[in-house]
């Protein structure tokens, strides 16, 4: 069975490796391993796009299987945190972006990178309002189109459905 | 010359049609909104939220434990599999370690929940191509389940079984003569499931070659579980990335590469086979032991951000919790994968025809409120 | 040749296809698996464990094991029990101590996820196995789980 | 119109007795009428019973057994409910073609049952040319289902309709041949010489090998054509809902329902009188008794009806081109080659004749 394993856990690289080589293409990245699982980066939002596609064309990387994005609020930040596995490597990378602009918080779209990121960046639309430049289709997914704000930040109150405890 | 012959004089006419939010393809309230030009489709449209129940912002009011019960309620035909990863990623968290007991209960449990998922959805499936009576061979097999599960955990479908720290109370004595009978009398039926649906020539020409994805496609879209596995890509969490007990059993990862509607009809049909040789390794050896190790009344997980995933009957379910040392999560986003699924599903139906795409929706086996949460 | 091939395997598919019902058609009565149900009502006995709604056991002098310490009200999920209280005086210490009034149970909420009785720490309410609890009046569904004029057991105490 | 058969002749006489000539005429047709009408009340009853029990066994359920012994008052139950439901539809659907679609299906099955003997001579209308009668009656239907889905003004009917004519045209043609395999070994078209050259032996056992492929193309394209699983495209209720008759209820659907019962049984009496000696008994055993025709004649036609039922709860269905494959690419050309072969049968001699 650990055969099995190791087999599937072929080629990967570990944190510190992965840290070294993107570290490289890049002086503005945050490296982060505490409180988490998982090699943190954390990105300036104009830098976004750039290093996603090349965390995901570079063959040493090659993050081609984007397994989860979710929309935060840090309770001042907004922001997206992208999980990424390659599915040759088999190693495993966050990636996290930013903004402290409320109003208008946008990103760049990952739609062209992942096809799947067009349903979750739907998602995190509406619930945190979070825009994405050069998405196809951003509309709300679930909730009402005429719904008022966004429920999942910190800060939205709706005293007619929400049973605070 | 310029010729007279007008290419628009021929044109045909798009028009749209809404499948759903009530219809009996979409197995729940799913709206499709289709172009179609005559039976083919040129576009689909998934229209969600029909049954959105803000599940993650109720996650941010509720104590940990109060967590698993709602997840009962996303993908309900994966219900104890899904209260597993939330139960596992706070274990993972608090670094509390589970008995063997509980492990290995997990898993069977798990593997028999896989089984009436892809049971349910073998007499789904036949139903959607037109062959009614498979509803009812699979429901009987089903049936046999869900009595297990009742036995044990006191509901049949939204158990609840699973409490962070083990499980809420031991398994009843007949679980394990149930469940041995329930292998043997599974084990004479999976073959009639072949002999009525897998080779009949209607069917095979129904699925062959129709809704295919490539295994590019499969991994840009974020695919997994059994569509994923239909395309080639090797996916499979309890492998990958093992939990509870399966690091201790034998088994096959079903991976076929023709990525059409046939084959993630044989991967469910394969890891049908698969849970009950599972189910056969872990039942004669349940280990001895507590069935849950002690946790504070109120859990407080430690600041930081916990991710676990698991798979379910229709693929990985990650749990992603980002705690702040409170007595509820911070956030908590379940990456459901029904909803990764079904996005592929605009670019396996565009070119096909109206009966493929029921066919094709019914090999992504999505479950709605799994979608919506 | 294929063209003459194709049909045979087609036929003989749908053959074994037909095979598998008519075994079943033939053998219909003896392999029925759906039920009867509003007819086998009275004689239907659900497992041990079945979740059917929650109840609290009086014994015969009308006591109760329910010291309203409210902790199945703080683990329930949705609000569904409301214990309303009171302190009275025991007769045995003479102090004061506390006495549920009302121990109240909303059906119509309650997701049946077990957790309150998990947490009631003097095993006052369990699991009945009753089923087919709809009514027409939601108001049916909001019970009060002690009777009236019940105590709580003597000996029964909160483990502070 | 001679009805020799003892009980309808002394009817028939009696009314001649007591009434004037023309008078008479005109009572015994609406009697004729009338009984063919209560006929196909009942039987339609009677089938949708039969499917709902026979499906139930086949899912390993007991089907309908409240209302009277076994559940056989159900359908009639269902009828009534069906009579006293309101009769709703879309606002915007053609008014007048939406109210004629139903009774055109239900009078072209209607008309289709006037020429089926059930026993010898009893018999309401034998004409010279039967088999193409029934042919050509039996192809009107489909103008119902098409204006049906055409004017309710719904785009999952007028798919369901589009579906069915297409359907109704390409199975026609092998209903026709297959049909016409069979008439090439009776060489009549009139229904009543084709069951009495049987006398010799029914023709699926005289016609051999021809009238075996013959006979399994009829059933297959007898199920197309009564729209029923696995072809039952028309309406298929996992991609249409409902299909053409989405928009009906009441007894509106009711007669959509009874009329695809009665093709049902058409199609099966049809096969019964070209394959299997029609109201013939099996090796003459009461030949004596010219009553118990019906009988026997009922008996066939319920096992073929059996047999239709039993596709509809086993096979998947199928596509809409995959349906045209199958007609055009094997049906069709099998069927040409199978009258040629069936020719050459009967000019050599080689039926097999008891």
């Amino acid at each position: 069975m650990t055969d099995l394993i190791k087999v599937y856990k072929i080629n990967s690289m570990t944190n510190s490796d992965l840290q070294t080589l993107i570290s490289s293409w890049n002086s503005e990245l945050e490296f982060s391993e505490a409180e988490s699982q998982f090699l943190n980066i954390t990105v300036k939002p104009e830098h976004l796009h750039e290093l996603l596609s090349q965390l995901k064309s570079n063959t040493e990387t090659s993050f081609d299987y984007l397994f989860c994005l979710t929309g935060m609020d840090w309770g001042t930040d907004l922001g997206v945190v992208y999980h990424l596995e390659s599915t040759t490597h088999r190693h495993q990378l966050v990636v996290k972006v930013k903004t402290s602009d409320r109003e208008n918080p946008t990103f760049d779209s990952v739609c062209d990178i992942w096809s799947t990121a067009e349903f979750h960046e739907m998602e995190v639309f509406d619930y945190f309002g979070i825009k994405f430049n050069n998405h196809p289709n951003l509309k709300r997914l679930f909730m009402p189109k005429d719904w008022v704000g966004y429920p999942l930040r910190k800060d939205y109150v709706d005293e007619v459905n929400m049973i605070i405890k | 010359m310029e010729t007279t012959f007008e290419k628009n004089s021929f044109k045909s006419e798009e028009y749209f049609i809404n499948m759903g939010p009530q219809h009996p393809a979409t197995h729940g309230v799913l709206r499709l909104l289709l172009t179609i030009d005559g039976e083919i489709i040129k576009n689909v449209e998934p229209d969600l939220g029909y049954i959105h129940r803000s599940i993650e912002k109720m996650c941010e009011r509720d104590s940990y434990q109060q967590i698993v019960h709602l997840t009962d309620r996303m993908d309900y035909l994966s219900a104890h599999i899904n209260n597993e990863a939330v139960c596992l990623a706070v274990e993972n968290a608090l670094g509390l370690e589970v008995p063997e007991r509980v492990k290995v209960i997990r898993t069977i449990i798990a593997e028999l929940t896989r089984l009436a998922s892809h049971q349910l959805w073998w007499g789904v499936m036949g139903m959607d191509v037109g062959a009614l009576t498979t509803y009812f061979y699979g429901f009987r097999d089903r049936e046999m389940i869900n009595d297990i599960f009742e036995e044990t955990c006191g509901a049949r479908l939204t158990m609840n079984y699973n409490i962070p720290g083990g499980l809420m109370f031991d398994i009843h004595p007949n679980f394990v003569q149930r469940t041995k009978d329930f292998v043997a009398h599974f084990k004479t039926k999976l073959p009639e499931y072949d002999t009525l649906l897998t080779g009949n020539v209607i069917f095979q020409k129904r699925t062959k070659g129709v809704g295919i994805l490539t295994k590019e496609d499969a991994i840009s879209f974020g695919t997994s579980g059994p569509v994923a596995r239909a395309s080639g890509y090797s996916c499979d969490v309890r492998k990958l990335h093992p939990y509870s007990a399966y690091d201790r059993v034998n088994f096959n990862e079903a991976l076929f590469t023709e990525g059409d509607t046939f084959a993630r009809y044989r991967v469910r049909i394969q890891e049908m086979w698969e849970s009950l040789a599972i189910i056969e390794q872990l039942i004669d050896n349940i280990p001895e032991g507590d069935y849950k190790t002690a946790t504070n009344a109120v859990i407080k997980l430690p600041k930081g951000e916990f991710y676990q995933k698991v798979e379910t009957a229709r693929g990985e379910l990650g749990v992603f919790i980002v705690s702040d040392g409170k007595k509820n999560p911070y956030r908590l986003k379940f990456r459901s994968p029904g909803f990764s699924n079904l996005s592929a599903l605009k670019k396996m139906a565009v070119g096909s025809k109206l009966g493929d795409l029921v066919a094709m929706m019914a090999t992504l086996d999505i479950v709605v409120p799994d979608i919506d949460r | 040749m294929g063209y003459f091939s194709d049909i045979y395997n087609g036929i003989k598919t749908l053959l074994t296809g037909m095979s598998v019902t008519g075994k079943y058609f033939i053998n219909a009565r003896k392999e029925i698996i759906t039920q009867e149900f509003p007819n086998n009502r009275d004689t239907l006995k659900m497992f041990d464990r079945f979740r059917g709604e929650v109840v609290m056991p009086h014994d015969e002098n009308n006591e109760h094991r329910c010291t309203g310490c409210q902790k199945c009200e703080l683990a329930c999920p949705n609000g569904s029990i409301e214990i309303i209280w009171d302190r009275v005086i025991d007769e045995e210490t003479g102090k004061k101590i506390k006495a549920i009034d009302k121990h109240i149970y909303h059906l119509s909420m309650c997701t049946m996820c077990g957790l309150c009785i998990e947490a009631c720490p003097t095993d006052a309410i369990k699991w009945s196995q009753n089923f087919s609890n709809s009514a027409y009046d939601r108001t049916v569904l909001t019970k009060v789980l002690n009777k009236p004029g019940s105590k709580i057991m003597p000996g029964v105490k909160d483990k502070e | 119109m001679n009805i020799p058969l003892s009980i309808t002749k002394n009817i028939h006489d009696w009314l001649f007795e007591v009434m004037s000539a023309p008078v008479a005429t005109v009572v015994e047709k609406v009697l004729i009428a009338v009984a063919f009408l209560g006929f196909f009340a009942l039987a339609g009853l009677l089938l949708v019973y039969m499917e709902r029990r026979i499906a139930a066994f086949f899912q390993l359920r007991l089907g309908p057994n409240r209302v009277g012994p076994q559940g056989i008052f159900q359908t009639i139950a269902d009828a009534l409910k069906l009579v006293s439901k309101e009769l709703t539809g879309t606002v915007k659907a053609d008014q007048f073609l939406y109210k004629l679609a139903p009774y055109f299906l239900i009078v072209a099955s209607l008309m289709a049952l006037s020429v089926l003997p059930f026993s010898k001579e009893l018999h309401a209308f034998d004409i010279n040319i039967g088999v193409f009668f029934l042919i050509a009656i039996s192809s009107i239907g489909v103008i119902g289902i098409l204006i049906g889905g055409w004017s309710s003004n719904n785009k999952y009917a007028l798919i369901g309709a589009m579906r069915s004519g297409l359907q109704t045209v390409s199975y026609e043609l092998s209903v026709g041949l297959s049909i016409l395999t069979i008439v090439v070994l009776a060489g009549s078209l009139q229904i009543s010489e084709i069951i009495e050259a049987q006398r010799n032996g029914w023709f699926i056992i005289q016609g051999h090998i021809p009238a075996v492929i013959a006979f399994m193309i009829f059933m297959i394209a007898g199920t197309a054509e009564t729209n029923r699983a696995p072809f039952d495209l028309v309406e298929a209720e996992s991609e249409l809902g409902a299909g053409f008759h989405t928009e009906y209820s009441g007894m509106n659907f009711a007669y959509f329902f009874l009329a695809e019962f009665i093709n049902m049984f058409i199609i099966a009496a049809i096969g019964t009188i070209l394959f299997f000696g029609g109201y013939l008994s099996p090796f003459g055993i009461t030949e004596s008794i010219p009553l118990l025709g019906v009988f026997w004649f009922m008996i066939k036609v319920l096992g073929l009806v059996f047999l239709m039922m039993w596709f509809r709860w086993t096979f998947p269905r199928l596509r809409v081109d995959q349906l045209l494959t199958l007609e055009w690419k094997y049906l069709l050309p099998i069927n040409l080659f199978n009258i040629v072969l069936m020719a050459i049968i009967v000019w050599l001699g080689l039926t097999i004749n008891f």
